[in-house]
C-alpha cells in the first residue's frame, strides 16, 4: 500500500446506502459540490449533501448574511437557492460523472412543499438519498421550524416517507430541550437515518451602530464553537435509537471526526470546515485512514460506538 | 486558482495602520490578473476561524503583493507577521477588472479610496503594458491614508490625490476630485475600488456624464470560492436584481449592473 | 474627574435592589468572593452571586471537572460546596465587611431542599437576594433540572418565593426548545428577576482512551463560545418579560458585556473570565465606563435595550 | 502573588521538547517558594481560552525560570516566544514544598520524574542554602528527556539519574533507582514531583521504610486560585477523604495525605 493508511478500510454501511469512507459534505457549506472541483477530488468522499433546496427559486436573506464569533460563525443565509428544476436540469446531470454519493437536502415552507421537493426529484436519477432539514433555523421567526417538536417531526416524516422512493435522512436541530425525544419522533416515523446536529440559534451585536450583525437578527451558530454540544447530543441520541447516526458540527479534522464516531456516529459531515479550507473534507478522510492505520485498526467501522463509559 | 499552504513572507513594508507584503507564492503569482483577490488565514488556531480577502495589490512569476490596512482582529495578526514567515493562501479567485476595456492610447481613470489603493496598482501597471493611459485618483482622510504615494510615482505615473482634511492635495473626497478631472476629460473607462458610498457616489457621477466603470465591491467573506453564499451584493442582470456572489462573478461589476439600498 | 470614565453614571436599578454598577460576577466563576481579594477590590463590582449552595455540604463529581474546547470550557464539578450551615458561619460574616450586594446562588436535590436552603439563610444578615440554580446541568443524567419544563420552573419558583423574605432572581437554562415559554413561567411564578444563561450540555472525547474526557460524561460549556447564544436569548427573553434580566455567558470584555445591556440586559454577570483573568470582573466596569464616557453616555442605564431591528 | 500582565522574557534554552525560560518578573521572583507555580497566559485570543500552570523553576529577585516540556497547544505556543516577547503571568501561587521539614545537615532526596524534575532545581538551591544536603534522583524515558542534567551538576549536585531504556544510568523507573538508594541511606525527607503512577509508586515505597514525603501533584486547572474547583486530588485529613483543591491547599502535600484511586 502505497499512501499512508491506503490499507485501511474505510467503507460505510448506512443499511440504506453503502459509501466509500464516512466523510460527507454538510449541506449549505459545500454549495452544489462543483465549486470545489479545482480544490479536492470529489470521488474521495464518502458523499456530498448539497445545499438546501426548496422547490422553487429562493432569494435569501439581505446581507450581512454572516458573522464571525469566537471559534463559530454565524450565518443567516436564508437558503437562497435554484430550485429544484434548475437544479435537476443544470446541477445533478454534472454531477452524474463524478462518482460519489449525492444526497440532497431538502426544504420547504411547509409539509406540501418538502413533498413536492421530494417528489419532483423522485423522477431523476443520481441522487443516492435524501438529507430532510426540517432543521433550518433562519427562514422563520425565532427560529421556528418542524423539528422543535416531537410531533411535527413525527408528521413530516412519515409524510415524506410516503412521498419519497428514496432513503431519508432526517436533519435534526439542536435547539430543543430533547434531542432524544425529537430522535425517537423521527424514528417511529420511519426515518432511514438522522444527522445532527444543525446549528445552534445564535446572534451577535454590532456595539457602535446598536444593531444586530446580521440583516436577519438571528442566525446559525457552527464551527469548532459547537463541537462539545453536537458530540453530547450525538451520543445521547444514538444509544437511543436503532437507525443510524450521521454525526456532524465543529469538525475540523480527522481527530474530531474519529472523535463522533467513537461516540457513536456511523458517518460524519464536514460544514464550517471546508470555507477555511475547501480541501478539508479530503484532509479528514485522510487522517481518519493514518489514525486507523497508526492504531492498528482494520476498519474504521470497528471504531464506531466504541466510547467507554467507566 | 491554488492552494498554497507554505507560501512565504519575504518583504514587508509598513506606514502606520498600512502594510505591504510582498509573498513568494509563484503559482498564484503568475496566474494573477488585476482585481482578484486571495483569501489569507491568519491564525493556525480557531480565532479568527475564516480567512480573510485581500487583492492583489502587484504580481509577478515570483508570487504576489498585497496592500492592506489594519481593520481588526484578522489583518492585526497578518501585519505582525515577519519576513520568512509562513503565509497560507488561496487564490487568485473572483473576476478582475476588464484590462481590454481600454483601447491603446485612450485613457482609463483609476480611482481609489483608502485601503481600495490596493488592486488599483496592479491594474495601473498592467494598462500600461496594453499602452492605456492610467489616470490614479488616490483619496484618503487625511495624508498618512495615501502611503502609497510614491510607490506610483516611482513607476512614473502621477497620482492625483485627495485627503478629507485637505493636508494634501484636492481637499474633498475622491469622488468630487474625480468629477472635476471628468469636467477636464473624458476617459474611456473609470475603475474604482473603495468604501460603498464612495462607489456608490463615484457610479452616479460617472453614470451622469456616460462613462463607463468597472467598480470592485467588498463584503464579508466565508469563504471566497462560492460555497457559502454569504458574500452577496445586489446585482443586475437581463432578469432583474438579485443577490450575486461577488467572490464568484465579482468582485468586479459593471457600475450599471451594481444596485445601491 | 479623575478615573477615565469616572463621570459615567453606572448605578443599576433592579427594582429590588440597587446595584454600584451593572457587572456582578457569576456563580461557580468566583469561588466564595474572598478567593479574589488579592487581585481586585471587590467593592468596585455591582456585586457577588457566589458559589452554588446546597443545604449539606456536597462531595462534588470526582476528577476530570474540566476540559477545555475551543474558545470554551465544560465543567462537571458537581457544586462541591460547604453547605449552608458553614456558609452562614465562615464566609458570610466576612463577606459582611465589603461593601458589596451579595447574592447567593441557591441549589437543591429537590424543591424542599431549595426551599431549605433559603429558609436557612433567611435568619441570616448580609445577603442581598437569591440566585435560584435551577438550571445546573450537572448534577442529574442527562443535565436534568427544574428549568428544563414551564410547569417544574412555575412551581419551583412560586414555592420559594413564598418561602423566601429576600428577592428571588431565577437562573434559566440555555437547554431548551423555548427559553421565553421558561422564562415567562418563572414570571408568573413571581420572581424579581431572571439571569440567563446558565451553562450549555456538552460532552468531550478522549479519542486514544475512547472515554468521555469528564468523568460526569457530559458537563455544562462556558465561555466565548457561548455567547451568540447567550446575546440570542437574552434578545429574545428581555423583550417579552417585565421583570428585570441579567445577561451572562461568554462576557469577556466591556464591549462584550455592553452588547447584553444593548440587546436588553439591566446587568450582566461575568464568569470563566474570572478563570482566565482573576481581576476581570473589575476591568469589565472600567471599560463600560471608558466605553460611555468616549460615547458621551451619562448612565450606562440609558444603553439598556437600545438594540435597534431595522 | 501578583498579576503580570507584562514579565519579560530574557533568555530561552531548549533541548529537543523541553525549554527553559528565564523571565524577568521581579515581584513575582522575590515571593516565590520552591514548589509553588505560575498561571501562564499563552495566547491573547480565546483559543487555548485557560491559563497554564507551570511550577517555579529558580528565582531571585530579578524574576523566576521556568522549565517545561511541549505537552500540547498552549506549551507548544508559549514554546514558540522569543527573547524580549511579553509574558503575561500570575504568581506565585499554591503551597510549596517545606524546606525547613530537612534540618541543617540531614540528607533529603528529590525524586523528579520526566518534566517533574522543575521545581526540584529550585528546591536543592534552597536546601543547600540551608545546610541541608540534598540527593537529586532524575529520572526520564531515556537520555534526551532528562535534560536538566548539566544545571543540576553546574551547581555541584550530582544528580542521580535512571532511564526507562537505560540509555543513561540506572536502567529502570525512577521509583527503583530511589528503593535502592533508600537501602543505603535513610534521608529525612523525600520530596518528589512527576506523574502520578510514580507518585504513587514512591509514596508506597516511602511508607514502607517509614520515610515522610511531600509530594507536588498534577491536574487540569481552570484558574490557579481557588475559585473554579476544577484541580481536585483525594486527600486525606482528620475528618476522612474528600476531594480537595491542589492550586490551593497544594500542590505540595505529605505523601500520607494523598489517597491514590
Ligand atoms: C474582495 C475583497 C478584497 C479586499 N482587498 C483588500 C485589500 O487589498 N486591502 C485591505 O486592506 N482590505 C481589503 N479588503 C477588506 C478586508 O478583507 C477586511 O478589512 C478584513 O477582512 C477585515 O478583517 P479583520 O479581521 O481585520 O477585521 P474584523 O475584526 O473581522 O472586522 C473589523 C471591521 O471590518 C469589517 N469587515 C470584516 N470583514 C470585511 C470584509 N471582508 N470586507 C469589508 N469589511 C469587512 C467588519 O464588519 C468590522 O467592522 C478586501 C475585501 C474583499 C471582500
Ligand atoms: C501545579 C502544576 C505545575 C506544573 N508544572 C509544570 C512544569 O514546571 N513543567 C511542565 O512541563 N509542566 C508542568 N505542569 C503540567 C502543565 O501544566 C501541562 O503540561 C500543561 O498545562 C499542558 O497544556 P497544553 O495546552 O500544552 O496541553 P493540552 O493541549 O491542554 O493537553 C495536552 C495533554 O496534557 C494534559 N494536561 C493538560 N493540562 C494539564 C495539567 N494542568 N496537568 C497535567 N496534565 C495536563 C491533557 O490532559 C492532555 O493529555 C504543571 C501542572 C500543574 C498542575
Ligand atoms: C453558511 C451555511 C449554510 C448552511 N446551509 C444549510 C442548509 O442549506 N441545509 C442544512 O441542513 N444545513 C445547513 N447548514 C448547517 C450545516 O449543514 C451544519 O449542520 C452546521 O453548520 C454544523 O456543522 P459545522 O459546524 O461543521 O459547520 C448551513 C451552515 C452554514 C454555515
Ligand atoms: C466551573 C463553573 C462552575 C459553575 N458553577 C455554577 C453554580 O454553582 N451555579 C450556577 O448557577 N452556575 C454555575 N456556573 C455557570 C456560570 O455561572 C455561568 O452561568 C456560565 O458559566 C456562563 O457564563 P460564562 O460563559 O461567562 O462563564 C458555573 C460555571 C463554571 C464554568
Ligand atoms: S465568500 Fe462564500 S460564497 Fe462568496
Ligand atoms: S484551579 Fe481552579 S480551583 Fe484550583
Amino acid at each position: 500500500m502505497g499512501v499512508k493508511g491506503a490499507g485501511v478500510d474505510l467503507t460505510t454501511d448506512l443499511g440504506f446506502l453503502k459509501l466509500r469512507n464516512p466523510v460527507l459534505t454538510a449541506s449549505g457549506t459545500f454549495g452544489y459540490g462543483l465549486e470545489f472541483e479545482p480544490y479536492l477530488d470529489l470521488s474521495r468522499l464518502g458523499g456530498i449533501v448539497v445545499k438546501g433546496l426548496y422547490y422553487g427559486p429562493r432569494e435569501g436573506n439581505p446581507p450581512p448574511r454572516l458573522v464571525e464569533t469566537a471559534s463559530g460563525l454565524i450565518n443567516a443565509i436564508g437558503l437562497q437557492g435554484v430550485g429544484v428544476e434548475a437544479f435537476a436540469a443544470k446541477v445533478l446531470p454534472q454531477l452524474h460523472r463524478i462518482d460519489t454519493a449525492v444526497i440532497v437536502n431538502v426544504c420547504g415552507a411547509d409539509d406540501d412543499e418538502y413533498a413536492a421537493v421530494v417528489e419532483f426529484l423522485d423522477r431523476h436519477e443520481g441522487i443516492a438519498a435524501y438529507e430532510l432539514n426540517i432543521s433550518c433555523p433562519n427562514v422563520k421567526k425565532d427560529g421556528a421550524c418542524p423539528a422543535l417538536r416531537p410531533q411535527t417531526t413525527y408528521d413530516l416524516v412519515k409524510r415524506i416517507k410516503a412521498a419519497s422512493r428514496r432513503p431519508v435522512i432526517t436533519k435534526l436541530s439542536p435547539n430543543v430541550t430533547s434531542i432524544v425525544e425529537i430522535a425517537q419522533a423521527a424514528e417511529e416515523a420511519g426515518t432511514d437515518a438522522l444527522a445532527l446536529i444543525n446549528t445552534l440559534l445564535a446572534m451577535a451585536v454590532d456595539l457602535e451602530t446598536r444593531r444586530p450583525k446580521l440583516a436577519n437578527v438571528y442566525g446559525g451558530l457552527s464551527g469548532p464553537a459547537i463541537k462539545p454540544v453536537a458530540l453530547r447530543m450525538v451520543h445521547q441520541v444514538a444509544s437511543r435509537v436503532r437507525v443510524p447516526v450521521i454525526g456532524l458540527g465543529g469538525i475540523m479534522s480527522g481527530a474530531d471526526a474519529l472523535e463522533f464516531l467513537v461516540a457513536g456516529a456511523a458517518a460524519v459531515e464536514v460544514g464550517t470546515a471546508s470555507f477555511v479550507d475547501p480541501d478539508a473534507a479530503a484532509r479528514v478522510v485522510d487522517e481518519i485512514a493514518r489514525w486507523c492505520e497508526a492504531r492498528g485498526v482494520a476498519a474504521v467501522r470497528d471504531v464506531v460506538g466504541t466510547i467507554e463509559i467507566p | 486558482m491554488t492552494i498554497e499552504r507554505d507560501a512565504r513572507l519575504r518583504e514587508v513594508q509598513s506606514w502606520g495602520d498600512f502594510f505591504r507584503f510582498a509573498i513568494e507564492a509563484p503559482a498564484a503569482g503568475r496566474e494573477a490578473r488585476p482585481g482578484q483577490f486571495v483569501m489569507i488565514k491568519v491564525s493556525e488556531g480557531t480565532s479568527p476561524l475564516l480567512r480573510r480577502p485581500l487583492g492583489v495589490h502587484a504580481a509577478d512569476p515570483d508570487g504576489l503583493d498585497l496592500f492592506f490596512k489594519v481593520a481588526g482582529k484578522g489583518t492585526g495578526i497578518l501585519s505582525r507577521k515577519k519576513p520568512g514567515d509562513r503565509i497560507d493562501l488561496i487564490g487568485p479567485l473572483g473576476r478582475g477588472f476588464t484590462v481590454s476595456a481600454t483601447a491603446k492610447g485612450r485613457t482609463a481613470f483609476l480611482v481609489g479610496g483608502g485601503r481600495g489603493i490596493a488592486p488599483l496598482y496592479f491594474l495601473a501597471l498592467e494598462l500600461v503594458k496594453t499602452g492605456a493611459r492610467p489616470v490614479v485618483l488616490y483619496g484618503g482622510r487625511s495624508l498618512s491614508e495615501i502611503p502609497l504615494r510614491e510607490r506610483f510615482e516611482r513607476t512614473g505615473l502621477e497620482p492625483r490625490c485627495s485627503t478629507d482634511d485637505g493636508s494634501f492635495g484636492f481637499a474633498g473626497p475622491v469622488t468630487e476630485l474625480a468629477a472635476l478631472e471628468l469636467d477636464r476629460e473624458r476617459p474611456a473607462m473609470i475603475y474604482a475600488c473603495g468604501p460603498d458610498p464612495m462607489m456608490k457616489a463615484l457610479a452616479a457621477i460617472a453614470a451622469k456624464r456616460g462613462v463607463p466603470t468597472e467598480l470592485s465591491l467588498e463584503s464579508v467573506m466565508g469563504c471566497g470560492v462560492g460555497a457559502c453564499w454569504g458574500c452577496v451584493h445586489r446585482i443586475r442582470d437581463e432578469k432583474g436584481d438579485g443577490w450575486v456572489k461577488i467572490c464568484e462573478e465579482g468582485p468586479v461589476f459593471p457600475g450599471e449592473r451594481v444596485s445601491w439600498a
